[in-house]
């Protein structure tokens, strides 16, 4: 794994042989610290403590991201809780990205939801889904990976459902729906990666490396690319994605947007191998993340809500990382996990800040909204990959991996498609202005966030790719990166000057088309019902009992089996 | 020879004793004494199983069979035991008259303790439940079976309302009507053989001079054992008979007393009938069992009431053990092994899981005054331990870690897959989404805002859960969870003791 | 001549067993089943198995009926039955002869020389020093058995006192009639009952030897006790008495203390002392009819009243 | 030996006649006697068997004598709670025709 060639700015790992016990220890507590507090919330005492605990929570794991040197893996126990932990590049980048927007998106929630009487709730929903997320990026072996998974999207409920609004509600049961779903698809993948081990809970890459010469490995590449795209939101497993994070509080968004979603990201780099080329599956994955790239942007430039319209940023975003992850297996080019990470870890902070922005606006005068949208707009440029932002340099890095092309040609331009999309959300975002002045507690969580967001990559793309920062700063790629969010812009001016009237498109777009589901699904229970009245009336019930008997009897007087 | 055998079977029995002749409520400490007891008789059992490596015996009487009646402890028995006899003293301190019982307010809101005939059939479900784990004579397994419906039977109707006594009615006809095929298939095989021990038939059936006639005794036995598990579609008196049963009744109910019957399916179609046969009829109860999983969870989604949804769920649970049939007769050695081990978890972590789910829903029925689901918005406030248990149950339910349900859903699937047996593997993956909706439709709805709606003049009530009986179901919910860390591979222990046989054990 | 006698035992039998299931009302229908059982009784005799038709006679068709027919009594006149469906009985009446037919065809291919546990008996049952195999068989090979179909009779009454409107079981069983008894059955009563006690002891003590034993013995105990209530010779008991539960507990505890004896006595749970053993087995005998009796007698008397109010 | 056959073919056909009963009795009464004469048959099959395992002294095999006393007396027991279910179970119902509503919560 390229991994290795990652060195973060604040590297410990020369104190790796010395203290091998305190890298261990940085994992277990990072996952275990919010797990604990959780429970620990049932204490009154706790309870009251925790929101100013909150924001400190994730430290364990951002210095357990900085120093635990990669590749390190501890068994932390044996038989039967059978739970390993290691860290490679691509964990380490989401784990501390996710670290960051946890530390600031938890001191905005304590603020955005100081007069609400549920708080205690939602912290803990919070928490358990902070420890979700970070075993997620931390566990290396099949079975807690699951569990994990399970954690963070289970836990998410609880963040996207807070509200309780008739909305909240439907989205919420949608989210819930699909994520039992997901589960379904993950663990027959999982049980079949597993069966080609001698280890009944093998460690992932073990498992993996042994995939593509599994018999199973249609099934299994075909249930993991379901699962883990269901929780990216490709198309057309993208519906819940608006719903939910439409209706979630503006810190819960942030955290979905962020960090939730990257569990598929992260379930994606996992179990797939990086090094053998997949050619089939790794067009099928490039094609369906270009689509969604563009289909994101297309239904996002008619919503009137800037949340909504950040979701669908979030859907066309996972695209762009499926993109490439999808054209790194096509080749099976070295780096690509770490590549598609450092671009997932990007939109984590970006995406972050921009839904705490609105909540920001929000709570704002008309005027001052104005002024968020200003940095909103600045936060979707760099997203967009404007040159000299941290997004730009993201941009740069996932193009070492997709190819010139077709492919890389879309990718490019679905950057302009990007540039128009953030324009309309800082439109929205200047439009939401109320009255009033948003407390401070809000303001500065966001632009810190903001501020991570923008200057993290520069630091970082060193390590992620092995280049000097300076290739992105030539002429000839600040020109490739400019030009698209110039002609994003553009027709963004052209749009503001003479727009077509678009319907809004209802958040979850193609869910509506298919109301017929959920019709049938009642006729089927409906039926089931009926049935089972029948069923359980006496002389049928009684005539299937002699049915059976005669069916048992019958079987094993008829099969040629000498008695 | 181990006297802890018949231990098992008559310390139960002797707690009747104290409970028909002294007052309730020394009776009542007496019975829970008993059931602790039948804890540690269960538990060294098994410690003595797991030790020796080998089965246990026992020669009632001194008789040896085909005379006389044995009893026999191998590992599946002993596992089995002592779940049944944990979930019975869990249920039964959850059951007992608590501090605070007494008093007129808790009284008037329905919360107190069971009345001491509630433990009479408790201590007699411990014994009929010891009893058919380990009697090896097929008509004293008849004797067992029926004790355990006289006993479990009346706990549907205890509180002598119109809708539980025809449920408890239907359930003991339909119980009969299972008991008496039974009986005649007993009947065939002692015609056949002239014995019933179930040792000595394994051998004589090896031989295959049973012919038809023998079949039609094994199917006879089958669909007996079939009703009175009420294996789909064979369920029309579990889901009125449950639901409508006191919580505590209930838990027994769908935690353990149907798992008798399927226990005793097992050990008909892995002990007594050859490979072959197995082979032969699996499928058939394999496909009994899906037919469970899908339809009876179908209708679990479509239940109003939560007492009901959590009895069809228990429907749709037994399919699960039947799953095994064909997956564990096949000749694929680790792998049908390791069905056999995912089969049996599954029961264990169900019948925790199932007893922590309808303590729960009696908690929350209690608090709320009534268990319709469209009013229980918001239930999570008043009664949160409660819908704890439920929402940790439910999570066995669904095959999610870390839980029973989840170790034993990776087996079933593992050896399903290894097998190829892709459409068992298929409902067990249908069978828990469907279990995920039910169970989280549950938990959502609990976890809502109380509806504020003014116009219906709803609210939350002013009562509380009964904190230390649901603090009793979160205790099972978690031993549920705990069995989720079993190693993911065939359970030696489970193997103790197969094939049947007396050899060694008799003096 | 036998074969005939047989022959036509069978067809009236099944004749009886046929108007049972085909006839709609009630009471007819219970009177036929007890006309069947004592028809049943004879065809047991015909099989050479005098103590089960002793117990058919006594339980399955004598105090089964009468639980039955005090069940028709309360039973509304006019039940709510919903009309079935018109396939069902002609589908009933296949399913049912197939099932028959079948079975025929098992009894005729039962192998040939029959297996059976006979000489087993024989072999073992001089130590016991009975004459009755049945006995034998019932209390000291299969004892197990026989002590757990005690609990299950005991457990059928809990079940029936389960059903009283007093959730502790206190009070007595109602009358078996509310009105006072005519004279007739209470002379019947004082002249019937003391020579139905000396039949039922008789049955007891020679069930050892001869056919007989405690359940028939009981069955008939208890008719008496019964003939004593609605002769109102004697007040149906109050549940709660301690005396009571003494005398139901006699049988299946005191089995049960026998048989730990046996690990002192016999070295084996439900072992008789050696040397010993009629005298013990007699003694269990004896307290296993008294609790037969009480408790047949409480089953069919029903679920008690509730607390009486002084 | 043929007569035992004939009580076994009568034995066949009471668990027919049983089986009918338990069908189509339209109440709970009829199906307890259905139960009791598909019992009934049973047994009188299993007294079959007992006779034709005479020998050794007896005119029948001692083991499913014993085995049917006990069975025939289960049978009882289970007549007998059905019964009393159904007794208190009209009763119930009766009480609650006359008090104009029934417990709706069962």
């Amino acid at each position: 794994m390229t991994g290795d060639t990652l060195s973060p700015p604040l590297d410990l790992s020369a104190l790796e042989p010395a203290l091998p016990v305190l890298s261990e220890a940085l994992m277990v507590v990072a996952i275990a610290l919010p797990l604990v507090l959780a429970f620990a919330a049932l204490v009154p005492a706790v309870r009251r403590a925790l929101p100013h605990l909150l924001v400190f929570v994730p430290l364990p794991a951002l210095i357990a991201a900085l120093a635990v040197p990669r590749g390190l893996s501890v068994l932390v126990a044996p038989d039967p809780f059978r739970f390993t932990l290691a860290l490679d590049a691509p964990g380490a980048l989401l784990l501390g990205g996710s670290s960051l927007l946890w530390m600031t998106a938890g001191a905005y929630a304590m603020a955005y939801l100081r007069k609400d009487p549920a708080r205690p709730a939602f912290m803990v929903w919070w928490l358990l889904t902070m420890a979700g997320s970070f075993a997620v990026f931390l566990v290396a072996d099949v079975a807690s990976f699951y569990l994990a998974y399970a954690l963070v999207s289970f836990s998410a409920y609880g963040l996207a459902a807070h509200d309780d609004t008739l909305e909240a509600r439907r989205a919420g049961s949608l989210y819930l729906a699909l994520t039992v779903l997901g589960e379904a698809l993950l663990i027959a993948a999982f049980v079949m990666l597993a069966s080609g081990t001698a280890d009944a809970n093998p460690q992932i890459r073990d498992a993996v490396a042994l995939l593509p010469t599994s018999p199973w490995k249609t099934p299994v590449l075909v249930l993991v690319l379901l699962g883990f795209t269901l929780k990216m939101g490709l198309f057309p497993l993208h519906v819940w994605m608006p719903l939910a994070h439409s209706v979630a509080p503006v810190p819960g968004s942030a955290v979905l947007s962020g960090v939730v979603v990257k569990a598929g990201v992260i379930g994606l780099l996992r179990f797939l191998p990086e090094s053998v080329p997949l050619p089939g599956w790794g067009a099928v994955l490039c094609g369906a993340g270009l689509f969604t790239a563009y289909y994101g942007v297309a239904v996002g430039l008619t919503q009137r809500h800037p949340k909504r319209a950040l979701a669908y940023s979030t859907v066309s975003q996972m695209g762009v990382v499926a993109a490439v992850i999808g054209a790194g297996i096509l080749n099976g080019t070295a780096g690509t996990f770490t590549i598609a990470a450092y671009y997932a870890a990007n939109h984590m902070l970006l995406k972050g800040a921009m839904f705490l922005a609105v909540g920001v606006a929000m709570a704002s005068a008309p005027r001052r909204a104005w002024a968020v949208a200003g940095v909103a707009g600045l936060l979707g440029l760099s997203l967009a990959g404007l040159p000299l932002t941290g997004g730009a340099m993201a941009k740069y890095a996932i193009k070492l991996i997709v190819p010139e092309g077709v492919a890389g040609t879309l990718l490019t331009l679905s950057a302009a498609g990007s540039t128009l999309l953030m324009a309309r959300y800082a439109l929205l975002v200047a439009r939401s202005g109320t009255e009033g002045a948003p407390p401070r507690g809000l303001i500065l969580p966001a632009l810190a966030l903001a501020g991570l967001a923008l200057v993290l990559p520069f630091l970082l793309f060193e390590a992620v790719t092995g280049l000097p920062a300076g290739v992105a700063f030539t002429p000839a790629a600040l020109m490739k990166g400019l030009w698209p969010v110039a002609v994003g812009l553009a027709v963004a001016a052209l749009l503001a000057w003479k727009a077509p009237r678009v319907p809004e498109v209802p958040a979850g777009d193609i869910l509506h088309t298919l109301g017929f589901l959920g019709a049938t699904g009642r006729t089927i229970m409906g039926g089931a019902v009926a049935a089972d009245a029948v069923l359980r009336r006496w002389p049928v019930a009684a005539l299937a009992l002699l049915g059976v008997a005669a069916l048992v009897a019958a079987t094993l007087t008829f099969a040629v089996v000498p008695l | 020879m181990s006297a802890l055998l018949v231990l098992a079977i008559t310390a139960p029995l002797l707690g009747l004793v104290p409970l028909l002749l002294l007052g309730p409520r020394t009776g009542e400490r007496a019975a829970l004494g008993m059931l602790a007891v039948n804890v540690a008789i269960t538990a060294g059992i098994a410690e003595r199983v797991a030790q020796g490596g080998r089965a246990l015996g026992y020669v009632v009487g001194g008789f040896a069979p085909p005379l006389g009646v044995g009893l026999r402890a191998d590992g599946f028995s002993a596992a089995m035991m002592l779940m049944a006899a944990l979930v019975l003293l869990f249920t039964g301190l959850f059951a007992m008259t608590g501090p605070g019982d007494m008093t007129r307010k808790v009284k008037a809101r329905g919360s107190a303790g069971m009345p001491a005939t509630f433990f009479i059939l408790l201590l007699s479900l411990a014994c009929a439940l010891n009893l058919a784990f380990l009697a090896q004579d097929l008509f004293t397994l008849y004797v067992a079976l029926e004790l355990l419906t006289f006993a479990a039977v009346p706990l549907v109707c205890l509180e002598g309302k119109a809708g539980q006594l025809s449920a408890a009615l239907t359930y003991l006809l339909f119980a009969l009507f299972g008991s008496v095929l039974y009986l005649l298939g007993v009947v065939l095989i002692y015609g056949l053989y002239g014995t019933l021990d179930i040792a000595h038939l394994a051998g004589l059936m090896a031989q295959g001079t049973g012919g038809a006639t023998a079949g039609a005794a094994l199917a006879l036995m089958s669909a007996g054992l079939m009703a009175k598990a009420a294996l789909f579609p064979l369920h029309l008196w579990l889901p009125p008979a449950h639901s409508g049963a006191p919580p505590a009744a209930s838990a027994v109910l769908s935690a353990v007393v149907i798992k008798a019957p399927l226990f005793l399916l097992v050990r008909l179609w892995s002990d007594l009938a050859p490979l072959p046969l197995t082979q032969v009829a699996g499928p058939v109860f394999a496909l009994c069992g899906a037919a469970a999983i899908v339809f009876c969870g179908v209708v679990a989604l479509a239940q109003e009431r939560l007492k009901l949804l959590i009895a069809y769920s228990t429907a749709a649970q037994i399919g699960y053990l039947c799953l095994m049939f064909p997956l564990a007769a096949s000749d694929d050695g680790p792998w049908s092994a390791l069905a056999w081990t995912g089969g049996t978890l599954h029961l264990v972590s169900h019948a925790l899981s199932k007893a922590a789910m309808f303590l729960a829903a009696g908690l929350i029925a209690e608090t709320m005054g009534h268990d319709r689901l469209s009013g229980l918005g918001g239930v999570g406030r008043v009664a949160p331990v409660s819908v704890a248990a439920f929402g940790l149950g439910g999570l066995s339910l669904m095959g999610l870690p870390p839980s029973g349900g989840f170790v034993a859903k990776v087996m079933l699937l593992t050896s399903a897959l290894q097998q190829g047996a892709w459409w068992i593997a298929t409902v067990v993956l249908v069978g828990g989404l469907l279990a995920g909706g039910y169970v989280l439709r549950v938990v959502v709805i609990a976890l809502q805002h109380p509806d504020s709606d003014a116009a219906s003049g709803r609210g939350l009530p002013d009562a509380r859960e009964c904190r230390w009986r649901a603090l009793i179901a979160l205790a099972l919910a978690f031993g549920a969870m705990l069995v989720g860390f079993m190693p993911l591979a065939p359970l030696p222990f489970l193997d103790i003791g197969r094939p049947v046989t007396w050899e060694g054990l008799l003096p | 001549m036998s074969l005939v006698f047989d022959a036509v035992l069978c067809l009236v039998l099944l004749a009886g067993a046929l108007g049972v299931v085909t006839t709609g009302a009630a009471r007819p229908a219970v009177i036929a089943f007890i006309g069947y059982g004592l028809l049943l009784g004879l065809a047991w005799v015909r099989l050479a198995a005098v103590d089960v038709a002793l117990t058919e006679i006594a339980i399955g068709s004598g105090i089964s009926g009468v639980v039955l027919l005090r069940c028709v009594r309360a039973l509304p006149a006019e039940p709510l039955t919903p009309a079935p469906n018109r396939m069902l009985k002609p589908l009933a009446a296949v399913v049912s002869i197939t099932i028959a037919a079948a079975l025929a065809a098992v009894v005729l291919a039962l192998p040939e020389p029959a297996p059976s546990r006979a000489a087993d008996v024989a072999a073992a049952l001089p130590a016991t020093d009975l004459g009755n195999p049945v006995t034998g068989v019932l209390l000291v090979f299969r004892a197990l058995d026989t002590l757990l179909e005690k609990v299950v009779l005991l457990l059928s009454l809990v079940g029936v006192w389960a059903l009283s409107r007093d959730p502790a079981c206190r009070g007595r069983p109602a009358p078996l009639s509310p009105e006072p008894a005519p004279a007739p059955s209470a002379f019947l009563a004082r002249v019937l009952a003391p020579i139905g006690v000396l039949v039922g002891l008789y049955l007891l003590w020679a069930g050892a030897d001869h056919p007989g034993g405690a359940f028939q013995s009981g069955a008939v105990l208890a008719a008496m006790g019964l003939l004593l209530v609605m002769g109102d010779q004697i007040r149906t008991p109050a549940a709660e008495s301690r005396g009571l539960r003494l005398l139901l507990l006699a049988g299946p505890f005191g089995f049960l203390a026998v048989g730990f004896a046996g690990w002192a006595t016999a070295g084996v749970f439900l072992g008789y002392p050696p040397g010993a053993e009629k005298a013990v087995i007699i003694a269990v005998e004896v307290a296993i009819t008294v609790s037969i009796a009480v408790t047949l007698g409480l089953i069919v008397l029903g679920p008690p009243a509730g607390e009486e109010r002084p | 030996m043929t007569g035992a056959l004939l009580f076994g073919l009568a034995g066949a056909a009471l668990v027919g006649c049983g089986v009918y009963g338990l069908l189509t009795a339209p109440g709970a009464l009829g199906r307890v006697l259905g139960f009791n004469i598909l019992g009934g048959g049973v047994f009188l099959m299993f007294g079959v068997v007992a006779r034709r395992g005479a020998g050794a002294g007896f005119g029948a095999d001692p083991v499913p004598q014993a085995l049917v006393i006990t069975g025939i007396v289960v049978a009882f027991c289970a007549t007998a709670l059905a019964v009393a279910l159904l007794v208190r179970l009209c009763a119930v119902q009766a009480e609650a025709a006359r008090g104009g509503d029934g417990d709706k919560e069962t």
